[in-house]
């Protein structure tokens, strides 16, 4: 339990046989706010997106049918739960994996948006984000083989921890499936209709970001 | 939402944020928990609050759609 | 812990009334006066107030207790001499913030704030990570670690230079009318907040305090250690006056170039830091 | 330049190869680190695993007698108290598929009651689940569009 110095004393463990979450301040904050937003996915209707004809003074209402919400919803459902289980996970194996369906949710949540411009924006993101397991799952591969093992509270203990390019490909992992440079696609994803579901993009995606700096700091 | 709600809403948030600074004060709950309480209350005061005269007076409107 | 939130909240909107004002003196206008923010809030909170016929109502609602609720939170982080990384997620859950009020509405203008809240998000986050770099030195993250670790080894600002200008530029991108705050410029109306009016315009202002105060506060604490209140003042006084400095004589960038900008910034930084770990 | 390399940054159609460009880089830093200074393998790896080819349940093999408990390596064993006796039972079907032939071990595996690989299904059981759900999700998402297609 070495990382109090990052995220504070871990207060709270809840073990899954050799992959056990634990809370600490930090990633109680995390997790509370993923949870939040989930709430907020679930309870929210969405709103009723308006245009401006342009060149003129009409406007004119985005007509949106129930069951794509519906399938929208259950997607940034999801999403949030993939996010609140990476928020608090203690194994760097099952961050990743989590992270991965974080990805795969987003383009979820974007499908059933029958916008050109939005779809090409999810192909291009998609593309990026199935690219960015095999770092990711790499990163976590020569951990386990130079290491021994994949527990976070471990590795912070060891002397030598996790190898750099293992932390360099866990980065461009998270990069990938989450911000960073890449934040044209996830712009052009937000112009997609349906707040509540929309923002779950970036909820997750910054939440991810900001449970891999404390990751990689703490190992 | 009616405007009695929101008085309720009010009244509640203000006895669980002055009852939640008094205890921490005193020493009966730790300072975490003053900490979480008044998070979670004080906006919904602040809110609460503000609202108190002017909830429910106007129809809903259409948004700013520019000139 | 009541009374710290009030002053929060009065400091900051006179924190940020000061900000007008100066930006406007060295403009060569009058200005407004420097208590108009509070003055604003109170009319803003006596005002009619409903919810578009639009919008995600839980959403647009709910969005302006969560403003308030995290940064009531990170002044409490600070307070109590919490971890950075609370303050950088806190910092980056108020991104949610923006996007939430801007897309909830429905209204074009408040999106177009939300999409641009979205951009800059990819530039501010990775250079508050830069800070990050402070563990390298100092083997904690934990503010109260920081404070005491200063008052042995002097103020982090002199030696950790690189990791300072990154606070000051996540700050510099947050205060209003500044080069990087694309997500409020005018030619949207007002950016995400167009659609919030009335009381809902005086909780964003409430929230806007707090994080004005807590981050200058934390700055203060972070990169100089801990002052006694009257210095403690003077030093906040100092940093928003020279950021209200850059804000009034820098023009505000386009929204890409905004985050390219900051983005050479953080490679520069980053770079930065690595000689100075080299060295030290 | 700060204009023409954001103009670059904001088209959608270049993210893929930036990004390719940044893991590319990355990954021959990797290979310039590993000649530098290269990595060791742990010789003490948590879940070591030696392959039978001639056991009727390769490759999930654990070793041990039936209904006697295996040594199986676990990072918190005091969170799996049945570590050992996972591996080691077999139903009356499964045995009956590990006598006959010796290629159905995948099969053993993966039907109801069949064996249960320790580590996959019990140690670090969270594990599975994730990918499982990764996979729903997948569908999930093939599915609605591919009805939509219908529409």
């Amino acid at each position: 339990m070495a990382s109090a110095g990052v995220a504070g004393e871990p207060f709270f463990a809840l073990p899954f046989g050799d992959i056990v979450n634990y809370f600490t301040p930090y990633t109680a904050v995390l997790f509370g706010f993923a949870l939040l937003f989930t709430l907020i996915c679930i309870l929210s209707r969405p709103e009723q997106q308006l245009d401006v004809v342009f060149g003129t003074d009409a406007y004119y209402a985005k007509g949106v049918t129930g069951k794509e919400l519906r399938f929208r919803r259950f997607m940034s459902i999801a999403c949030g739960c993939a996010t609140m289980a990476a928020m608090v996970s203690g194994d760097v194996f099952n961050f990743t994996l989590f992270v991965s369906m974080v990805g795969v949710c987003i383009i979820g949540i974007v499908a059933a948006v029958k916008s050109r411009h939005v779809l090409d924006a999810a192909y291009n993101y998609g593309i990026i984000a199935i690219v960015a397991t095999i770092p990711l799952f790499g990163g976590a591969a020569i951990t386990l083989a130079t290491t021994g093992t994949l527990s976070i509270w471990e590795l912070s203990a060891m002397a030598s921890g996790m190898p750099l390019i293992a932390k360099m490909l866990i980065i461009v992992g998270v990069m990938g499936e989450g911000i960073a440079p890449f934040y044209a696609a996830k712009a052009e994803l937000f112009r997609a209709p349906g707040a509540p579901y929309v923002i779950m993009i970036h909820v997750s995606s910054l939440l991810m970001f900001l449970r891999v700096v404390e990751i990689l700091l703490t190992v | 939402m009616e405007k009695w709600k929101v008085q309720t809403m009010t009244i509640a948030a203000f006895i669980v944020v002055i009852g939640a600074w008094a205890a921490g004060l005193v020493g009966l709950i730790g300072q975490g928990a003053t900490a979480a309480l008044l998070v979670v209350f004080f906006p919904v005061l602040c809110l609460g609050m503000m609202l108190w005269w002017t909830l429910g007076k106007g129809e809903d409107d259409l948004p700013f759609m520019g000139y | 812990m009541l009374v710290e939130l009030v002053i929060a909240v009065v400091m900051g909107l006179l924190f940020l009334g000061i900000h007008r004002k100066v930006i406007a003196r060295i403009q060569g206008r009058p200005g407004p006066p420097i208590w108009q923010e509070i003055l604003h809030t109170l009319k803003f909170s006596f005002k009619e107030t409903w919810v578009p016929r639009t919008a995600s109502t839980l959403l647009y609602v709910g969005i302006i207790a969560v403003a308030m609720g995290i940064w009531t939170a990170a002044l409490y982080v600070v307070l109590a001499g919490g971890s950075i990384l609370i303050l950088f997620g806190i910092y980056m859950l108020h991104k949610m913030v923006e996007h939430g009020v801007g897309l909830s509405p429905g209204s074009p203008y408040a999106k177009f704030g939300g999409i641009r809240s979205v951009i800059s998000a990819s530039s501010e986050i990775p250079l508050f990570a830069v800070i990050g770099g402070i563990y390298f030195f100092t083997g904690s993250l934990m503010i109260s670690d920081l404070v005491a670790y200063q008052a042995d080894n002097g103020p982090l600002l002199l030696s950790i230079l690189p990791a300072a200008i990154a606070m000051y530029l996540v700050i510099l991108s947050k205060m209003h009318y500044g080069p990087f705050s694309i997500v409020e410029a005018k030619e949207i109306v007002s950016g995400y907040q167009t659609e919030h009016f009335g009381v809902w315009r005086a909780g964003l202002q409430i929230g806007d305090a707090i994080k004005t105060f807590v981050l200058l506060y934390a700055f203060v604490l972070i990169f100089v250690g801990q002052l006694g209140p009257v210095l403690l003042l003077v030093a906040m006084l100092a940093l928003l006056v020279s950021l209200s400095f850059i804000c009034a004589v820098s023009p505000m960038l386009s929204p890409y170039d905004s985050v390219t900008v900051q983005m050479v910034a953080i490679c520069i930084l980053v770079v930065w830091l690595g000689v100075l770990v080299v060295i030290g | 330049m700060i204009g023409r390399l954001s103009r670059y940054l904001a088209d959608i159609d270049n993210l893929t190869t930036v990004y390719a460009v940044v893991v590319v880089a990355v990954a021959a830093f990797g290979i310039l680190l590993l000649v530098v200074s290269p990595l060791s393998y742990e010789e003490e790896q948590l879940y070591p695993k030696s392959i039978d080819p001639t056991s009727p349940l390769n490759p999930y093999e654990r070793g041990g007698d039936p209904f006697n408990r295996t040594e199986v390596l676990a990072q918190y064993p005091e969170n799996s108290p049945y570590l050992g006796y996972v591996t080691s039972y077999l139903t009356p079907l499964s045995a009956f598929f590990a006598a006959t032939s010796p290629y159905m071990g995948t099969t053993i595996l993966t039907h109801p009651g069949g064996i249960i690989d320790e580590i996959l299904y019990n140690t670090r059981g969270l594990d599975t689940v994730a990918e499982t759900s990764i996979l729903f999700v997948a569908f999930a998402i093939a599915s609605f569009l591919f009805r939509r297609e219908e529409e």
